[in-house]
């Protein structure tokens, strides 16, 4: 199974010879590096980038209005804080000119923890992203969504956002992605062999791509159930959404049947399939990585609220980063800072077990 | 009529840009008056600009993708849109927000404009941004991805925003090895940022002087000479279409009515005049009479209020219209 | 009475001669303009920065590391929207060095709509701040609480925000400044012509600052009851506190009794106030003008879910500003994208009739 | 011993010199080899430029508030910071993020230093912020304020983070007419930006020429050469410190161990190696003996192991300090 670095680049590579991808740009996105994560090793049409942030962005944004479909990466997210007002522009683009303009440019960018990253390579920016009008903005939790989510991207007339769970980029999948070459341990040994850039001299090294590639697409504003149940829901997205399901079969074998939902479009999101859950279930815990205060979750609890208030049967939870400064460095620093397995499990547990 | 020896370019080019000027003149203290007689919450524009900006507009290679050239302008660039063709009532619908307002639709202020089709991306407020965008553009036309491509980009802005950090990313971007960017950097330099001296801030012999670093070529204009402008705008605009090379033009121009409304407004003293200096010249020259240039203020004086007129029985946007286009073609709350 | 512009100018003024303030300082900001909402005329230690955004974080910050007292302006905050990384860092200073650096530096911003600023002169900056964590957030809703949070900002230790609601600006207030010189019509006349600047020429001019300027201080992280009432709880800061305020009165006359708490501090904040009020009222609604998605006001109505959910009889409520790419020129584009009085009387009325 | 003519400076120091640049190397390497061995997340350092670095810090006026010099540094820094002093284990707490750390309480990446007594504010990863933060430092011991202050402002960076806008942002506001800043602006370049070559990033002839636009004094320096690196560093200081005006250096130097741990942290050929280039020297010169280097060497070596032996014994942070120092003297959760 192919993991979500070489998912991503399995789909660029397939938005570059189907979709009109013509520029993937960013710092060390090009050769020899291919990414500080590996995603877009082997590509056509990468290049490194001057280190500058505002020039990526805005780079991006003129390539859009010249409809030369690009892919620009920020490499951390937490690099991305400095062009906030050019994301609020690239938003306003279509709306300020009432129609007439639109803008189809991808940006993507790894977030959250769990690479032990400390201050300044740990932080999430769905919280400031959510806030930006004119965006949509994914987020996957396994390859195959990341490559259906790439391509979606890709094929969007708007700005997209396709942010990266850096902890999950090295993680395999467990459903195939439409055309890469054998599921089991020989298969993975051939795709890395075809498309990971080798050690050492890379100068006159090229990707062997799949053949079988596909328009295989996770169309954006879709989430998904990925554990069905009854007695709680459990609404995240990347880094902690296989965690949410982890906690989901550990609490299924003490008796209580959780439901999890992958939300893996933040905005527009499924708000569908998230009130019918917590219709069902009554209670709800949003998971996220984000600092805790003025985070996305707390949009979801206010919605909630809005539409679900009398059908709750317990409070809805928040579970996201502390509102600290940073993430810090040393190793109980990081597990007390970010929402871990075990926080999950003790939460879900008091929600299900919460009576008025 | 002739060529004269006070004047180098054809008479007749001369008779075309002085009506542009007069008619952008005029177009501007148009949307000034209706910004006093409150039909507008803001006016901010481009009276003093019109002999750098007309020959411009001119010059442009007008159209729709990437074999026309890109326009990254902002809030003084009336002129230049004009000289390519724009209609000086839509530009009164926008200071009166009209829901006809063709550029945002009765959203943005005046002189903020967007023609998709003439590649002209919606003018924002945030000052310098349009550097940072136009190095999109710019590298959509870049010789070593588009080798025949014909268009290049335009960026224009102030001397005051040339101390953001995008300035300098636009010099850097344009100027790679091997990977130069066709772009004409413009600064129109009128010595002020709002109520701040450009003398207090710039420790640059010229703004132009900070493209040499980078190998990029520059040039200093006299923005209020009509002919001196239109000869660099030409050369600068072959060189970039040509060699496929940035190259960075400052201008010097003047600044008629001040920042803004937020500061009057009114007529400023001691600041050129460049349509007045180029009639002069035209008198002199003989290429047109004081008597043929007041009937042309004249009508365009005229043209003016009727449209401005017009503009004010126009329909306001509906209310629930606001989420209309967060998203191409999208209408109504989408969720 | 002074209005709010004169107010910060007073405390600043009261700052330079007591509490150590060497550099005011943004675009605009030193002669000849003053800034401009004027809330910095005629004071001692102002200039004009460069047209740099980033630069003068940058310079505040450094100047916070100096020891050097200063309060940097950036002229919308619809421009402070390229410094967010910055303001990280700042935040971060005395976290990051685990204790050993503080930073003191002030920085201060208009905000809001209401002065038919449009797309790129009307826009917030609560939701974003807040998410920030190591500084402290003010916004005042009257010049006595300008007056008193400048001073609160000017003597505190750490990264202090102070958010200006300009459409509140120009509004004179219904308290006496300490030391201001009389409060009736000749006092504000008398007033303006101490320390407003001169139409036309003022390279002469020089203020003349009221003598009994004081030490007054709204201490960080104090709320204010401005009405007293039992049965719905309004929480709201800036520009929408007098509306607020306003709805509460009129409300009164239709029977309903109308608390309004005005934040004053937006981080820290006054829990204790606002659920206090919230256990008596149990109905609250939270008004700001900020975009509505992943707002402050959500960070709020989830705390309020959290820690007093069952005490509630009605849906806790946000009233705040549409999530559209802008805040449209046009009158009806503004008003039905920003909070009206009108909004505010008719959510306060829906929620003091929801019945379960 | 003497001066000889191989060498320019007193023989004293270039044996401090030396023994500071072998005890450098020696704290980096060991750093990596904590790295390697799991006893770190991260390595990041300055491996290749102690030639410059240790004149820089035994230059620096080292103390605490205006009079003295704020230094603004980045992840690359450990050999000024040992030339003015710290403790090696201390930066060996920090590679093990242990409590102990006195730089940021193992919160922080190593090399990213944070010593208030010496005005060394915390060291960010984010490339280029510095140059913003060192502005203010600037203003605060500007000539036009503070006429008799002692201390000036030094900033250092790399190559490739000059394509951000904070760096433009620091020749902007250094540059001011009668606002001049007394700032030591600093590139370190290695002709890297992580994989990415210089040379196919920058226009520039050579990164200290944007300067000149500003009329700042700018000079480029052969890093690798330590008498070289001094004089220039002294020249530069006094010019900073007497004149109250900035200057712009740009010094060529070596990443002997690529650019972080994420690269390997291995030895890299083909870059020249300050250490071994001055050690010829010293021995050509008749400074010091091979041995009496190679005793230097054993010596630190030793030093280091033991340092972060002791390192590894010392305690993790405590998860319940997490909010602690949110605000200054706060401890625990405030909200
Ligand atoms: C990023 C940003 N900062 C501040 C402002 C406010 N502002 C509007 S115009 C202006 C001065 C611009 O001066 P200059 O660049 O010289 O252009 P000019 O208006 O003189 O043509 C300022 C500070 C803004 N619009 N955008
Ligand atoms: C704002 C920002 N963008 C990107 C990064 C990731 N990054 C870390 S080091 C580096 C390269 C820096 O190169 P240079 O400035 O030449 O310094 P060097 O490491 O070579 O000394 C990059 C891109 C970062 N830390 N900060
Ligand atoms: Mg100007
Ligand atoms: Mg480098």
């Amino acid at each position: 199974m192919a993991n979500m670095a070489q998912a991503i680049r399995m789909a660029l590579h397939y938005g570059e010879e189907n979709l009109g991808l013509q520029e993937v740009f960013g710092e060390d996105v090009g050769p020899p590096l291919g990414g500080v994560f590996t995603a877009t090793q082997g590509l056509k049409t990468t290049w490194n980038s001057p280190l500058d942030e505002r020039g990526i962005i805005g780079a991006a944004t003129g390539l859009g209005f010249a409809g030369v479909r690009c892919v620009a990466e920020i490499q951390f997210c937490d690099y991305i804080y400095n062009t906030i007002d050019l994301l609020k522009i690239a938003g306003n683009a279509c709306w300020s000119s009432n129609g007439d303009w639109n803008l189809p440019m991808t940006v993507m960018t790894p977030v959250g923890s769990g690479i032990r990253g400390s201050i300044y390579h740990s932080h999430s920016f769905d919280a400031t992203a959510t806030h930006i009008p004119g965006w949509k903005i994914v987020m996957p939790s396994n390859p195959l969504d990341a490559y259906g989510l790439m391509i979606a991207c890709l094929k969007d007339e708007n700005p997209t956002l396709f942010l990266k769970p850096k902890a999950l980029l090295r993680v395999k999948g467990e459903d195939a992605i439409p055309g890469e070459p054998g599921l089991d341990k020989d298969g993975e040994k051939k795709l890395r062999e075809m498309i990971d850039a080798p050690l050492g001299d890379r100068t006159k090294w090229k990707a062997q791509w799949p053949k079988g590639l596909t328009d295989f697409t996770v169309p954006i504003g879709k989430g998904k159930t990925v554990r069905p149940g009854e007695h709680l829901t459990l609404v995240s997205y990347g880094r902690t959404l296989p965690l949410c399901a982890m906690a989901a079969d550990q609490l299924l074998k003490e008796g209580h049947s959780v439901e999890v939902i992958d939300m893996r479009t933040l905005w527009p999101y499924d708000w569908d399939l998230i009130s019918q859950s917590i219709r069902k279930t009554r209670r709800v815990v949003f998971v996220n990585e984000e600092t805790e205060v003025t985070n996305f979750g707390e949009h979801l609890i206010r919605r909630t609220v809005d539409e679900l208030f009398y059908e709750l049967e317990a409070r809805p939870r928040l579970l996201a980063g502390k509102f600290t400064p940073g993430i810090g460095l040393a190793d109980p620093l990081e597990m007390a800072t970010q929402p871990q397995l075990q926080n999950i499990l003790e939460m879900s547990r008091e929600v299900i077990q919460e009576r008025p | 009529m002739k060529k004269t020896s006070e004047t180098k370019l054809d008479p007749k080019l001369l008779i075309k840009i002085h009506d542009l000027m007069v008619r952008g003149r005029k177009l501007e203290e148009r949307l000034i008056r209706m910004y006093k007689q409150n039909d507008g919450y803001f006016w901010i524009g481009g009276p003093g600009e019109e002999a750098f900006n007309v020959p411009l507009g001119l010059q442009v290679s007008k159209g729709t993708g990437l074999d026309h050239d890109y326009l990254h302008l902002h809030y003084r660039s009336s002129a230049i849109l004009l000289a390519m063709g724009i209609e000086p009532l839509d530009a009164f619908r926008q200071m009166k927000n009209t829901a006809t307002d063709p550029f945002s639709g009765g959203r943005n202020f005046s002189n903020h404009f967007s023609v998709r089709k003439w590649n002209v991306p919606p003018i924002t407020s945030t000052i310098e941004t349009q550097y940072a965008v136009a190095i999109g553009t710019g590298l959509a036309q870049r010789k070593s991805r588009r080798p025949n491509c014909k268009g290049i980009t335009l960026v224009n802005g102030g001397d005051a925003g040339t101390a953001e950090g995008e300035f300098a990313s636009s010099l850097v971007w344009a100027s790679r090895p091997n990977e130069e960017l066709p772009i004409l950097l413009i600064v129109t330099n009128n010595e002020w940022g709002i109520s701040t001296a450009a003398n207090t801030q710039h420790g640059e012999r010229s703004i132009a002087d900070r493209g040499k670093a980078f190998g990029i070529k520059t040039a200093v204009v006299n923005g209020n000479d009509v002919e001196e402008a239109w000869e660099a705008i030409r050369q600068a605009m072959e060189y970039v279409r040509t060699e496929r090379k940035p190259f960075l033009m400052e201008a010097r121009v003047s600044r008629l009515y001040g920042h803004s409304s937020a500061s009057g407004a009114n007529r400023v003293e001691g600041e050129a005049d460049c349509l007045a200096l180029f009639e002069t010249k035209l008198e002199k020259a003989g290429v047109l009479s004081r008597k043929e240039m007041d009937s042309i203020h004249d009508k365009y004086e005229v043209e003016m209020r009727e449209k401005a007129a017009q503009a004010k029985t126009e329909p306001m946007p509906d209310p629930g219209s606001i989420y209309d286009f967060t998203y191409y073609k999208q209408r109504g709350k989408y969720f």
